[in-house]
């Protein structure tokens, strides 16, 4: 669409001015890590880090949610939560925390309609961020997707050194811009050509890469395969990675009240948990580790590409940064490539 | 409250349950694994006007304050100003509503899932084949064909318990044996003294049973490993894998295949299912 | 429920878990003889003070107690042996963590009463809710309940 | 340093036992600095063993991580011994379980490791960032670490890399083993646990503010509880339904609870592994907790965790002195 740049000592002002009619999640540094965090100034935005820990899915699906509210009891009475319409920014997201919504849209707005991610879906611009340097474990590129992708974002920064050039990916993008146009100036050829570079460099930067042909297809031949044993024994069941993972959507509904009032709310779960799957009558479909860390790798690489046409990965490598015991996504899959039948 | 009513989906919220009242609590069975049956009205006038479904279906009920479970619809469709389900004391929510009593709220939403195909099922023969609380979704569709008997063939109803006294529906029961245009079989687990129907697990007294093949559908449900040796006994019987249908139950949160915890290979118990073919089980590959 | 903080001066919740035999029955006889203690606590009975798991204190001062009250036996006196020695281990430990978090150790209490004890109980009683009302208002870990 | 061949030579007599189903030791991981529990079946698998300074994993949870699944028809339990690699604190793990009778004795074939502290990931990782390829690390005489990547050989004071919970180890041998690994460590006067440092000189509030911060980035996945050797009950009080004794809804009084909650239980069971707090995605200081209950358990009770299988527990013994002022 259009092309602008932005001096880099201006978007401090610019970021400012969006905090004034916006509700601004941006990374903050926490101790060693940083993290997407509603941010009041601009000082309290932190870049240095590549990815946040907690990726953005847990804007718009937020890790506790209230469903509605309710007098508890047996008389009792329901009451509906509002839906705050205030207009969301998340500033600075990466191509492949954006990726997460274009994957968890099927699932949150498929045959039946959740009106919290709707509802923060459609108030949402997302304001990204190329990587200039990706991190270990980063695998995007797999994906066809690019570190400085404009696909799934509304507009696009990428730091040219000394300034930022800002591409107007969407309509909404661009209406969005529109109030702030005095910030920018329109960017040149020159600014195009140094992305390129940035591009190029970030790409070249990205050494692991997941071998993804015929995966899905052959997960479907290999459910008894003993690859599955032998990841799962070193699981420890810890869950981190899905309460990392970009694409994870699992929830528990839970009932909480006080005597006079109450709310059905819903948090994160994880199907690495035993207690997930676990019925009441004491039958567990999923009783072991391997029919866990099994399940979690088909979800992701045969379920969701069966059923919604898209592999539920965005590659952004944090299940395998954060996993204790070495439980590498990438390897997993290469592995079920190379696998003989 | 306000719901849209033109369609089960476009509802604002669909976490959000309509009111239910429990006009009747009938006792099943007693002991630690009791069975009780709630008759359910929904106080909302559209919402109950608009409430359709098909034998096979579920609904989700909650007691506010201790949560909310899927539980298989066992009245029939036929009957529309109630919804009836039977339910088993087993977990927390359960638990809860086998403490509640006749005039008690509860939220009550759905129906959710898919169902049997009654109408195409039309013209043949019928064969119910139930085990323990798994007579609940059966009982939707015996009712069902009742109410419609002159649209379908013979039908026989097998069904087994542990002892007499863990028999569910009794009086129903009952009642259908004095029926001549309907074959009861029941069973119960061990001998016992004043018992002189068959005493035996159901797989078995299927085949003491031997419903024909020809022209019929069986449906069964129950405990995971009778619907095993049901499903075996029917093969030998004659039937094929397009006549056998079950519904199957997983743990449940959301009921619209969003929480993701009920799949089995791709497809979601709770939106896709719970009434699958053998044809369709046979071909699913996942956790059960 | 609990007391509200009125405009005043703050009156702090306080609950007391006391154990059947000596504490429960040493407020008894604090109210059977009509002997004077602030309003400030509310009481549940437990059948030993052994019986107290930590996180029911936790529990407490999440759902808006100021201050939380252990009550047992003397030593040597616990109706089940050993009851009250265990529990004086636990809270020590508790206290401790209590501590370290940054939240005021001394919003939880120990104290063995006996049943003959109904003065004693009524001056701990005292001391206690002085002590938590200098401490303020326990805020730092309640819920909310905002949904 | 540990003699890596006899480290496999003897894995390899104790896979080849008729009693022994498999035993774990670490694997070079798939990426940088990263290594990986190892299972081996066979003197085969063995050959990937290896043993270095950044072999940080606590291998103690794998024999209570076991499944006991329902058995087939016809099927026989598996009751052959599991053989594990571990160091000082990993032992002191094992001793703690079977003391809580959690583990039995005669089910585990231990390889002891005398340790001389192990590195912690975080920090090597940024001190070396986006390395990919897999790198060795050794340790030399002079409390270095010698760390080979590409063509370039780095050393680094031992110092700088060190876990901080080895800093203040006092048990680098293990209490429990079958077979040692080389000689034992010797134990010299150790430092206190930085954590704990200047404690007492910082005002209530400021702890409180420091543990709010901490607690507030806490995503409830409970990996301090999956990777903690000690934890594992069968249904944690965390995941009870009927009494639920903390909320799963994820904000601070909910997560304080469950912190304290998980410190509390591990008081005079933690070994000081420091697992918790390597794999807390949130990066939340949980050894301070958990340093500071051993350190007043033991100045208190005289008790320290994981060291005679016979022993009491902390919670499950009582002396009559044990300390009384807070008792009004």
């Amino acid at each position: 669409m259009e092309n602008l740049v932005i001096q880099t000592e201006k978007l401090s002002e610019w970021v400012n001015e969006i905090i004034k009619k916006n509700k601004v999640f941006a990374p903050v540094k926490e101790t060693d890590f940083s993290n997407f965090k509603i941010v009041n100034d601009y000082s309290e935005i932190d870049l240095s880090f590549l990815l946040p820990m907690v990726p953005a899915k847990k804007i718009l699906f937020k890790q506790t949610e209230t469903l509605f509210l309710f007098t508890p009891g047996s008389k009792g009475e329901v009451k509906s939560k509002e839906i705050s319409d205030e207009k969301l920014v998340i500033f600075s997201i990466r191509s492949c925390d954006a990726k997460t919504f274009s994957i968890l849209d099927p699932v949150f707005l498929g045959d039946y309609v959740d009106p919290f991610y709707k509802k923060r879906r459609e108030n949402s611009i997302l304001i990204g961020l190329s990587c200039n340097k990706p991190n270990v474990n980063c695998f995007c590129t797999s994906f066809g997707d690019s570190p400085a992708s404009r696909d799934y974002v509304d507009i696009l920064l990428t730091d040219l050194d000394g300034k930022y050039l800002v591409e107007i990916v969407t309509e909404r993008g661009k209406k969005f811009i529109d109030d702030y146009k005095k910030f920018f100036a329109s960017a040149s050829k020159e600014d195009l050509e140094s992305k390129e570079k940035v591009e190029k460099l970030a790409i070249e930067g990205i050494t692991r890469k997941m071998k993804l042909e015929g995966v899905s297809e052959k997960l479907g031949k290999m459910f008894e395969h003993p690859i599955w044993y032998e990841n799962a024994m070193k699981c420890i069941g810890c869950g981190t990675c899905t309460f990392v993972c970009p694409t994870c959507h699992c929830f528990d509904m839970q009932d909480e009240s006080t005597l006079r009032e109450g709310a059905r709310i819903r948090v994160w779960d994880s199907c690495m948990y035993p207690e997930y799957t676990h019925h009441a009558s004491g039958h567990n479909p999923r009783p072991a580790r391997m029919n866990r860390v099994r399940n979690r790798i088909y979800h992701k690489f045969s379920y969701y590409p069966t059923n919604e046409n898209i592999v539920g990965c965005t590659g952004c490598g944090r299940c395998i940064d954060y996993c204790s015991v070495n439980i590498d996504i990438i390897d997993i899959i290469n592995e079920v490539g190379e696998a003989k039948l | 409250m306000t719901k849209s009513s033109d369609s089960k989906i476009s509802i604002q919220n669909p976490y959000e349950p309509w009111l239910a009242e429990v006009e009747k609590i009938t006792k099943e069975v007693g002991g630690a694994r009791a069975i009780k049956t709630y008759k359910l009205v929904l106080q909302d006038e559209d919402a109950k006007k608009n409430f359709n479904f098909i034998p096979g279906q579920c609904v989700m009920i909650s007691i506010f304050g201790k949560g909310e479970s899927m539980f298989a619809i066992s009245s029939s469709s036929t009957q529309k100003d109630y919804i009836e389900v039977s339910v088993m004391k087993h977990g927390k929510t359960t638990t809860a509503l086998h403490e509640i009593e006749e005039g008690d709220i509860v939220g009550l939403r759905g129906p959710y899932g898919n169902n049997f195909d009654v109408k195409g099922w039309e013209g043949k023969n019928i064969v119910l084949i139930g085990g323990g609380i798994g007579q609940a979704p059966l009982r939707s569709v015996l009712n069902y064909i009742l109410d419609n008997r002159e649209k379908y063939g013979t039908l026989d109803v097998v069904y087994g318990a542990r002892t007499s006294k863990d028999i569910c529906f009794k009086e129903e029961f009952t009642e259908l044996e004095k029926r001549d245009d309907v074959s009861v079989h029941l069973s119960i687990d061990v001998e016992e003294e004043g018992w002189e129907k068959y005493v035996g697990f159901v797989p078995n007294n299927l085949m003491e049973v031997k419903p024909s093949s020809e022209n019929a559908i069986a449906i069964t449900c129950g405990p995971p490993i009778m619907i095993e040796y049901v499903i075996q006994n029917l093969l030998k019987l004659g039937f094929n894998e397009k006549q056998i249908f079950t519904t199957l139950e997983m743990r449940m949160k959301c009921g619209i295949g969003i929480c993701g915890r009920c799949n089995i290979g791709n497809l979601y118990v709770c939106k896709d299912g719970p009434v699958f073919s053998y044809e369709q089980l046979k071909g699913l590959q996942g956790d059960m | 429920m609990m007391i509200q903080e009125q405009k005043g001066e703050f009156e702090p919740n306080i609950i007391g878990f006391l154990c059947n035999w000596c504490s429960y029955a040493g407020a008894d006889l604090a109210g059977t003889s009509r002997i004077q203690y602030p309003p400030n606590i509310r009481i549940i009975k437990v059948m030993c003070s052994g019986r107290v798991n930590p996180m029911f204190v936790v529990n407490a001062l999440q759902q808006g107690a100021d201050g939380v009250l252990i009550g047992g036996c003397h030593p040597g006196d616990c109706h089940y042996q050993s009851g009250n020695y265990l529990a004086r281990r636990r809270m020590a430990v508790l206290k401790v963590l209590l501590e370290q978090l940054g939240i005021e150790p001394d919003r939880v209490k120990m104290t063995w009463v006996s049943a003959a004890e109904g003065k004693k109980f009524a001056q701990v009683i005292e001391e206690v809710t002085r002590d938590i009302k200098k401490l303020g208002p326990m805020k730092k870990i309640r819920r909310d309940n905002e949904w | 340093m540990v003699d890596q061949k006899q480290l496999i030579k003897t894995a390899k007599e104790i896979v080849s036992r008729e009693d022994v189903k498999y035993i774990v030791g670490y694997k070079q991981g798939t990426y940088g600095f990263v290594t990986s529990p190892a299972f081996a079946y066979t003197p085969e698998d063995v050959e990937s063993f290896i043993y270095n300074p950044l072999c940080k994993k606590n291998l103690a949870v794998y024999p209570i991580l076991e499944e006991k699944l329902p058995l087939k028809r016809g099927e026989e339990e598996d009751k052959r011994k599991i053989g594990l690699v571990v160091k000082g604190c990993d032992s002191r793990a094992l001793v703690q379980i079977i003391q809580e009778k959690g583990l039995v004795r005669e089910d585990l074939v231990i390889i002891g490791i005398p340790c001389k502290g192990v590195i912690d990931l975080k920090k090597i990782e940024k001190r070396f960032p986006n390395q990919t390829e897999v790198v060795d690390v050794e340790e030399n005489d002079n409390s270095e670490y010698i760390i080979k990547i590409g063509d370039t050989v780095h050393t680094i004071p031992k110092e700088e890399l060190l876990s901080e919970v080895c800093k203040s180890c006092e048990f680098p041998n293990p209490p429990l083993y079958d077979f040692l690994m080389g000689e034992e460590v010797e134990v010299r006067e150790k430092e206190v646990y930085s954590g704990l440092r200047g404690l007492d000189e910082t005002p209530i509030e400021e702890r409180w503010a420091y543990w709010e911060k901490h607690f507030q980035n806490c995503i409830r996945c409970y990996a301090c509880r999956e990777a903690c050797p000690l934890c594992y009950c069968k249904t944690c009080m965390a995941d009870m339904l009927d009494p639920q004794w903390i909320r799963r809804s994820v904000n601070l009084s909910e997560n304080t609870a469950w912190n304290i909650m998980r410190a509390f239980h591990l008081a005079g069971r933690c070994i000081s592994c420091g697992e918790c707090e390597s794999v807390c995605p949130a990066n939340i200081p949980l050894m301070e907790l958990n340093k500071k209950l051993e350190k007043d358990v033991k100045e208190m009770f005289k008790y320290t965790a994981g060291l005679d299988t016979e022993e009491k527990t902390l919670f499950g013994t009582f002396n009559p002195d044990d300390p009384n002022e807070f008792i009004m």
